[in-house]
């Protein structure tokens, strides 16, 4: 029984080692974000590909916070393989972020927990 | 096989609002409970009538237990499901069935939050998701703005588009005075307040309030004796498409046009049918995706819809006619307060706000971040 | 008519040093926990009265407790009035509180800042 | 209504199964039901883009049905995440059924997961303030059913001896189970000398705390026949709720399952005598006793003396919690979809040592908050339609 993916961990574990591994379904070839046990849809195997990094700003909105505390962005992401996540968007003013612009990968590490921001593309 | 035809099979006989606004000193169960006990007598029924129970309680997974314990009734039927503001009209869905079927002959439905006076902290029904908390979004709102923002993008819809969503809303609130919100709002005021989350003003969020609402159901035979005339329930639906808003295939389109094409096919109608129409208004951009997905007008015109003063009081079609979650009432969750005042309509108790001659009406509820849909469809006798 | 909060009344009642609870004029019933109707009946003229804090064990545990805390008794009370209260008995070994002795109500400092109705033995008293 | 309104016969159970009893560590509580939907769909060549109506409990995600929908990658036209406790397995297969019977679905799947005993995060528990026991600090929900126990032995003369009974024979089942977590063997002394939590409750009176993950997958009938060679038919149904806090119980030895049970003979046409096999909810030993009370197996107040003498046990004259229960295989939280799928594998004829001689009648209950809320469920063979 064992032999079942264990989404969260791996996925953890994959970011602690300074890989951002998504899955990919055998037979469909069909790339897919959140990790999950099993394929959304048809329920068959999945397998961790890393993932370009390469992705689209695909919505974005700013969160005003009381003054001091600055503003930050949230976003979501359609990766270049094609499942979309929420992020954010490093490296540049929050109100500079558009809809459509091109982002990569980087893992960070905030409160000891690995996980998967954006930067705006290098330009080509 | 094709699905059952359940048209005006059921019917609304009994609505109650209570506390909405501010109601110090109460517990959510206390407001839910009233305003349960207020639709039961409405209906001109007794407590022990009620047989089967739907309720969704901010601050209690099992809220059918307790409210079945409080009443002191033994129903058969006690459901308890939880998809955010829509529950409700899914409850009526069900209800429908489950009468229809003969299981049970009287349904409450029923909700209360003291969110606004309450000392306990805001209650957060939603696991957090692993995958978005890191960003810390501040949902609901960021989610909702993160669809305005595509909408913004991909049809051209404006900030003064959003902000005269909250104007209607607000000028339908002055005509209603269980209202919480009243005076004077402009698209420059809703412009001039704070930004929460890029596009959503404060004014484009929905109100923090206590309240609570409650209907009753019971089959068309039995309604004829009810104490009023019965509201039918001519078309009900729903559909879940998602949890969280990154895993929404289209920002723009949301599953209210798949629970409204179902709603409607059962109705037999089309929204030009409709005379008003009640929406759950928890952000600005929730009223232009819906009127958009129930087909009222085109994808991607809700924007310029809205702003010809088209759903205002004497606009040509009237939505949200209470205020809205905007300027209402907003108790966590809205959802039946939709069906309530979409009763109140066809029964002509809606006072200075009645829509003239209202025949159909079309009750619309929303849960989670856009994620769950449902669609009801009332009508006056004579539309069965 | 609407009932005042009923949750909130009745630990007023209790920071007062009172034990009130709800009954119907209309019904004759006796009703708690406090409500905004009654239960079954659906009676809302719900009025505040003290009752007689005599009621009898219907159901009890021990809930065994680490050395050396003491174990706790959990009794459900039956007031004289009719409705049933989740209480202690006090003033009495936890083990030796049985099913159908007379108890009496007794006001005490509860968890928070809530004061909190205790039984103990009839005869104690 | 004289007549049963249940449409009898017409839904059929295709697909059932469970996962990671016992101890799952690394997994998710919605990896878990995932794995568990995924191989209950399969028995019946389904995958869950079939599924159009989803009954779905998760433990602390009280939206758990929208967020299941995402993980499956589904939009179902029903979402139901309803919360009775335990029975809210039960009231799924009774709702399903009249909207598989109505057409407003095609598919649907029932599944729970649950890793609460390997998980970091604390168990799970409602926000809901019970402000009027609270102040007394029950050890709920272990002191509730307690003082239902101290009511049954005063009301009754029911033993501590014959609480034990129902805690021997869920073992005795439990070592035929290789399902099953706690398999070593009991013995009557051991019982006896095990500690009192909330007496006359000892920590052997309790269920065991396990992760588990369970799914089964219902449609119509004449679907079901093309699907599989042998479904199970639902053949009655029904639910009630009594109360929420154990204070207001009107009687505290006489439970709703009277009248679900009832309510679900009758719309199966069937009485307690023709009941081959039996799974109740045995959160805590008393439960089997009141159950097989209310479900009219013995008289009101015979439970414990029916119990004795390994009665339930294996080859005793009822054959109840087949797969070992609550008490002894797994008890992830809410144990109700485990009744229904151990219900099935026995008309199936799945349950290797521990299988009954060919059953054609099951019945499942599920239990929910502290004996508030009861629903039951009566299968069958395809003959018995």
């Amino acid at each position: 029984m064992m032999a079942e993916v264990q989404p969260d961990i791996e996925y953890q574990a994959h970011l602690a080692e300074g890989h951002f591994m998504i899955q990919r379904g055998i037979a469909s070839g069909v790339h897919h974000f959140y990790p999950r046990a099993i394929e959304p849809g048809t329920g068959r195997a999945l397998e961790w590909v890393e993932a370009s990094g390469k992705g689209k700003v695909h919505s974005v909105t700013v969160i005003s916070r009381k003054p001091p505390l600055e503003p930050y962005n949230v976003v979501l992401v359609d990766l270049a393989e094609g499942p979309r996540m929420m992020s954010r968007v490093d490296g540049i003013d929050p109100a500079a972020i558009r809809i459509g612009m091109a982002v990569t990968a980087r893992i960070v590490e905030e409160d000891e927990r690995q996980f998967v921001v954006f930067v705006p593309a290098e330009e080509a | 096989m094709s699905a059952k035809d359940l048209r005006g099979r059921t019917a609304f006989v009994g609505a109650a609002t209570f506390g909405c606004g501010e109601a110090p000193g109460y517990t959510a169960i206390e407001l839910a409970a009233e305003a349960g006990r207020r639709a039961v007598d409405d209906a001109g029924l007794k407590l022990s009538d009620i047989d089967g129970l739907f309720i969704c309680l901010p601050n209690d997974f099992l809220s059918g237990l307790t409210i079945a314990e409080y009443f002191g009734i033994h129903p058969k039927m006690t459901n308890n499901s939880r998809t955010g503001g829509s529950a409700f009209l899914t409850h009526a869905e069900w209800a429908m069935l489950a009468l229809d079927a003969g299981l049970i002959d009287y349904a409450l439905i029923c909700y209360g939050s003291n969110q606004r006076t309450g000392a306990g902290k805001l209650v957060s029904a939603q696991a957090p998701s692993p995958f978005e908390f890191p960003y810390r979004p501040n949902n609901p709102v960021a989610s909702y703005a993160l669809a305005a923002s595509r909408h913004m993008h991909q049809y051209g819809t404006t900030s003064e588009q959003l902000a005269s969503v909250a104007v209607a809303a607000r000028q339908w609130a002055n005509l209603n005075p269980e209202a919480f919100k009243q005076g004077s709002l402009s698209v420059e005021d809703v412009l001039a307040t704070r930004l929460v989350a890029d596009p959503l003003h404060v004014a484009d969020c929905c109100l923090v309030t206590d309240g609570a609402a409650a209907v009753v159901l019971t089959r068309a035979d039995r309604a004829k004796d009810a104490r009023k005339t019965p509201v039918s329930l001519l078309g009900a639906a729903s559909a879940t498409w998602h949890t969280e808003i990154a895993q929404l295939a289209d920002l723009t389109i949301t599953a209210a046009r798949e629970s409204g094409e179902r709603a409607f096919a059962q109705a037999g109608l089309t929204p030009k049918d409709i005379d008003v129409v009640e929406l759950y208004d928890a952000f600005t951009i929730n009223t232009i995706l819906f009127l958009e997905d129930l087909g009222f007008c085109p994808k991607g015109e809700g924007g310029r819809f809205v702003s010809s003063g088209a759903i205002g009081p004497g606009g040509s079609l009237p939505v949200n006619t209470n205020g809205g979650g905007l300027s209402f009432c907003h108790p966590g969750m809205y959802g039946l307060f939709t069906l309530v005042e979409a009763i109140r309509q066809l029964r002509g108790e809606a006072g200075e706000r009645q829509i003239a001659g209202a025949k159909l009406a079309l009750a619309h509820g929303n849960g989670g971040t856009l994620s769950s849909q449902a669609t009801c469809i009332l009508g006056v006798p004579e539309t069965v | 008519m609407t009932q005042a909060p009923p949750t909130a009344t009745y630990f007023q009642h209790l920071a007062e040093g009172r034990f009130m609870i709800q009954r119907s004029p209309s019904t004759g019933e006796w009703v708690f926990y406090p409500r905004m109707v009654a239960p079954v009946s659906g009676a809302n003229d719900l009025e505040w009265v003290e009752p007689s804090g005599l009621g009898t064990v219907y159901a009890v545990t021990v809930k065994r407790a680490k050395p050396p805390a003491p174990n706790v008794s959990i009794a459900i009370v039956e007031l004289d009035e009719g409705p049933r209260m989740m209480s202690h008995v006090q003033g009495i070994e936890a083990d030796q509180v049985r099913i159908g002795m007379r108890v009496r109500a007794r006001i005490v400092d509860g968890l928070d800042d809530n004061k909190i109705v205790v039984f103990e033995p009839e005869a104690a008293a | 209504m004289t007549s049963s309104p249940f449409p009898r016969g017409k839904v059929s159970i295709v697909g059932a199964t469970t996962f990671g009893q016992g101890r799952a560590p690394g997994f998710q509580s919605s990896d878990l039901a995932a794995i568990a939907a995924r191989d209950a769909l399969a028995q019946a060549g389904l995958t869950p883009a079939d599924v159009d109506g989803l009954f779905f409990c998760h433990p602390t995600d009280t939206f758990g049905g929208l967020s299941f929908a995402q993980y499956l990658g589904i939009h179902p036209t029903i979402t139901d995440n309803s919360r009775v406790g335990g029975s809210a397995f039960q009231a799924y297969v009774e709702q399903a059924t009249f909207l598989l019977d109505a057409g407003l679905i095609d598919v649907a799947l029932i599944a729970f997961g649950n890793n609460q005993a390997t998980a970091t995060g604390k168990l799970a528990t409602t926000i809901y303030p019970m402000t009027y026991e609270a102040p007394y600090k029950p050890i709920n929900p272990v002191s509730s059913y307690a003082l239902a126990a101290a009511r049954h032995m005063h009301q009754y003369g029911t033993t501590q001896e014959q609480l034990g009974e129902v805690a021997l024979a869920a073992r005795s089942w439990a070592q035929m189970n290789p399902e099953a977590f706690k398999r070593d063997p009991l013995d009557m002394e051991t019982y006896m000398a095990s500690r009192t939590v909330s007496s006359p409750l000892k920590v052997l009176d309790c269920c065991l705390v396990t992760d588990g993950a369970a799914a089964i997958v219902l449609t119509r009938t004449d679907r079901a026949r093309d699907l599989i060679a042998r479904p199970v038919a639902v053949l009655g149904a029904a639910s009630a709720t009594t109360h929420r806090e154990i204070s207001w119980m009107e009687d505290l030895t006489v439970t709703a399952a009277k009248d679900s049970g009832a309510r679900a003979y009758a719309a199966a046409g069937v009485t307690a005598s023709d009941i081959d096999v039996v799974q109740v909810y045995d959160a805590f030993t008393i439960n089997t006793i009141l159950f097989l009370e209310d479900l009219g197996f013995c008289p009101k107040g015979e439970g414990g003396r029916f119990v004795e003498g390994g009665a339930i046990a294996p080859g005793g004259r009822l054959p109840v919690n087949t797969n070992g229960g609550g008490l002894s295989c797994c008890h992830p939280g809410m144990y109700g979809l485990f009744t229904l799928v151990e219900a099935i594998r026995q008309l199936r004829g799945e349950c290797g040592t521990r299988q009954v001689t060919d059953p054609h009648l099951a019945i499942a209950h599920g239990n929910g908050g502290v004996l508030s809320s009861q629903a039951t469920v009566i299968l069958g063979s395809p003959e018995t339609i």
